[in-house]
């Protein structure tokens, strides 16, 4: 039992989405998902970081937003990937592009594993 | 009087969505999907199922972790289509039942001692919208009545998969002292197996989900006592709100009779659907 | 180790808070009433009670009938101090204890099946603001950290009484389990006899009142099962919320030593105050 | 029991606040619910009626709480009391006002049934 997370991550590569990683990601994950009204994408495209400075991020999780770094935005940041997905919605990626980033591997590296390579990626 | 016609399970990819808004039903790497609901939405229609109580989660469409609640039961006569960070999807405002719900509300928090929070507003998410269009009728509007019933299986602590067979349980107590004509169907959304985060991004478990599926028509109380940890080691993290079928099948009778049946694994989830039909309902 | 020292029950009226924040307390009418509560901080002071669990219910003031829970518990480091109408209260922001909360959510969803609303923001109300600073130190800041667990007794259909009483069971539970040291007091709020609507506007009934406050000292089981309607007949409507006191009862041993009680009865409400001890803290 | 209400409503006096009361009353009690915000108070207080227009009152309601009539709003509008008492936040009604126009009586007369009138009336 981790004492950090009140929770047994013991599956590998996996990050479970505790109370106590809620509670360190609540900013981060409050700034994705205002990203579901329009007028907040708008405003994250135009200036994302004097949007992301409304939600009061830290320089780190600026960093790896800008950076594109879901997997350290997960496993470090308390991000949920529910919310973090949103984020794609402005940027462009989709969730196989922040799958493949989680897993070390270039998206077509990633899609190369698939059964059946789907257009829509979320 | 209230009656308990069907039971479904349905996956809720935000994938099936867009697929279905791009008109993609008959491309090769759709096809297999959307051929598996054609029976089980004509079926539905044969059984004139009047209402819909869909046991979902919202992903952050309308719920934040500022408050979680456990389980959300709407409670109103129109539930607006959600912007997920796309867009809002171009389908008719979901159409609730005032007085069902709070038939419902009644008996579930006030004899069955559920701890709902009732939602006279709430605005609705893939969870709902990817398997109600394809169950049933839209166009020019809905041809069945929606009570949503939200489940949080985003952040833990999670309701035990116990808590939502017997949430089935008070569904069915309720439905069946419904004074009115209403034949219900219940469907339990989400999965199969997937993983959307960490470098397990992207694990599946075709074997399980079959699994899952006979055991879910045939003998789903085997179900009851898997815990948390081991539904998320063997479909991957994300797949744990599997759990929500357990609140469909809680509902129908032991046996059912089995109407329907379809998988299909593409590229980042298992999807499956089943159809059943409620033993009292067919004996009537 | 988590340890339930003491259960308190305790009117939360909000023209006690207005007096108070007047500094009426040596007033006339307000005497009594103020008197009441001194030996009860005394008493909790020399307990070294270090958490308090809270149970009250907000009016209007966090939530609203667009998404009503049943039960909501906090899980927060700080709980603002509310706007009711009035403007904001001079108190300290309210300290919360993040490890101990997820805790309780932990056992009380995870283990012991209730479905909690889990509120990571949460603003505080007069439901909990007017009994905390008569019961504990809070200048230059709190002298206690404070778990707020809001009860649904405004909008029907309400919690059972035997749900509260359940609840407090879940709670003992969950302090008894917690790996800390925690000297806990479980606090339940609201009432006593009142109603604030109707032409029965103003109904009040101290003999209810003071069997009430017999009953849930010596005998509290027989409160379980009063229906919803006769609480309201006897108290009025409003005086429902005394249900919430179960809730504290409930995660106190049958028999406790009773430390102080004190009742008076000026205008609208009948104001109650009880504090019990743990028999199992008190053998320790 | 009350096909209505869907509660009984048998204590003489007392309008049980079910569900279906809750649902009459939303915009009603969204309305007052506002009041608790500083910035709408004051909106309020200077145009009631723009204010009021803003979550769509019907003529009736809107007129309802022009005349302070709060057991109209109470026994058929839908109004909760909670919510409805924030409305004398603007108005200067305490509770005992707003409980005596519900029995029907002066503030006086309705004072003087009390055991001690306290100056604090809420
Ligand atoms: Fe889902
Ligand atoms: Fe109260």
């Amino acid at each position: 039992m981790s004492k950090e997370t009140g929770h047994s991550d013991h599956i590998p590569g996996t990050f479970v989405f505790t109370g106590k990683r809620s509670a360190k990601g609540l900013k981060l994950n409050k700034f994705a998902y205002s990203l579901a009204k329009a007028e907040n994408r708008e405003a994250f495209g135009k200036d994302p970081v004097a949007y992301m400075d409304t939600f009061g991020l830290s320089d780190w999780e600026k960093q790896k937003i800008i950076e594109k770094d879901v997997k350290a935005l997960v496993e470090e940041g308390g991000g949920s990937i529910y919310m973090l997905i949103k984020i794609g919605a402005v940027t462009g990626d989709g969730l196989a592009s922040m799958g493949a980033q989680q897993r070390g591997e270039t998206l077509e590296e990633f899609m190369a594993t698939r059964n059946v390579p789907l257009k829509q990626n979320t | 009087m209230g009656k308990i016609v069907a039971g479904v399970g349905s996956s809720h990819v935000p994938s099936i969505g867009s697929a279905f808004d791009q008109k993609a039903q008959e491309s090769p790497e759709w096809k297999p999907l959307f051929d598996g609901y054609k029976p089980a939405k004509a079926w539905l229609k044969e059984k004139e199922v009047t209402h819909a109580i869909v046991i979902y989660n919202d992903h952050g469409t309308d719920f934040f972790f500022d408050k979680c609640p456990t389980f959300a039961m709407g409670a109103a006569e129109e539930y607006p289509i959600g912007d997920e960070g796309w867009g809002i999807r171009d389908l008719p405002t979901v159409k609730g039942d005032l007085d069902f719900s709070w038939h419902l509300a009644n008996s579930i928090i006030g004899e069955s001692e559920f701890d709902l929070t009732i939602c006279q507003e709430m605005v609705m998410d893939h969870g709902l919208l990817v398997p109600l269009p394809l169950l049933f009728d839209f166009e020019p509007d809905w041809g069945v009545k929606t009570v949503p019933l939200h489940v949080n299986v985003l952040q833990h602590p999670l309701p035990t998969p116990n808590r939502l067979w017997q949430l089935g349980q008070a569904i069915r107590k309720a439905v069946e002292s419904y004074p009115e004509d209403a034949r219900v169907a219940v469907i339990g959304t989400g999965g199969l197996s997937h993983q959307l985060h960490g470098n397990r991004f992207g694990h599946m478990n075709e074997n399980w989900d079959q699994e899952f599926l006979d055991m879910i028509e045939d003998d789903p109380k085997k179900l009851i006592d898997i815990p948390h940890d081991v539904w998320m080691e063997r479909g991957g993290a994300e797949s744990v709100e599997m759990i929500m079928w357990l609140g469909m099948r809680g509902a129908l009778t032991q046996d059912v009779n089995k109407v329907h049946r379809s998988y299909y694994m593409p590229m980042l989830t298992g999807m499956g659907i089943t159809v059943m039909e409620d033993k009292v309902a067919s004996a009537a």
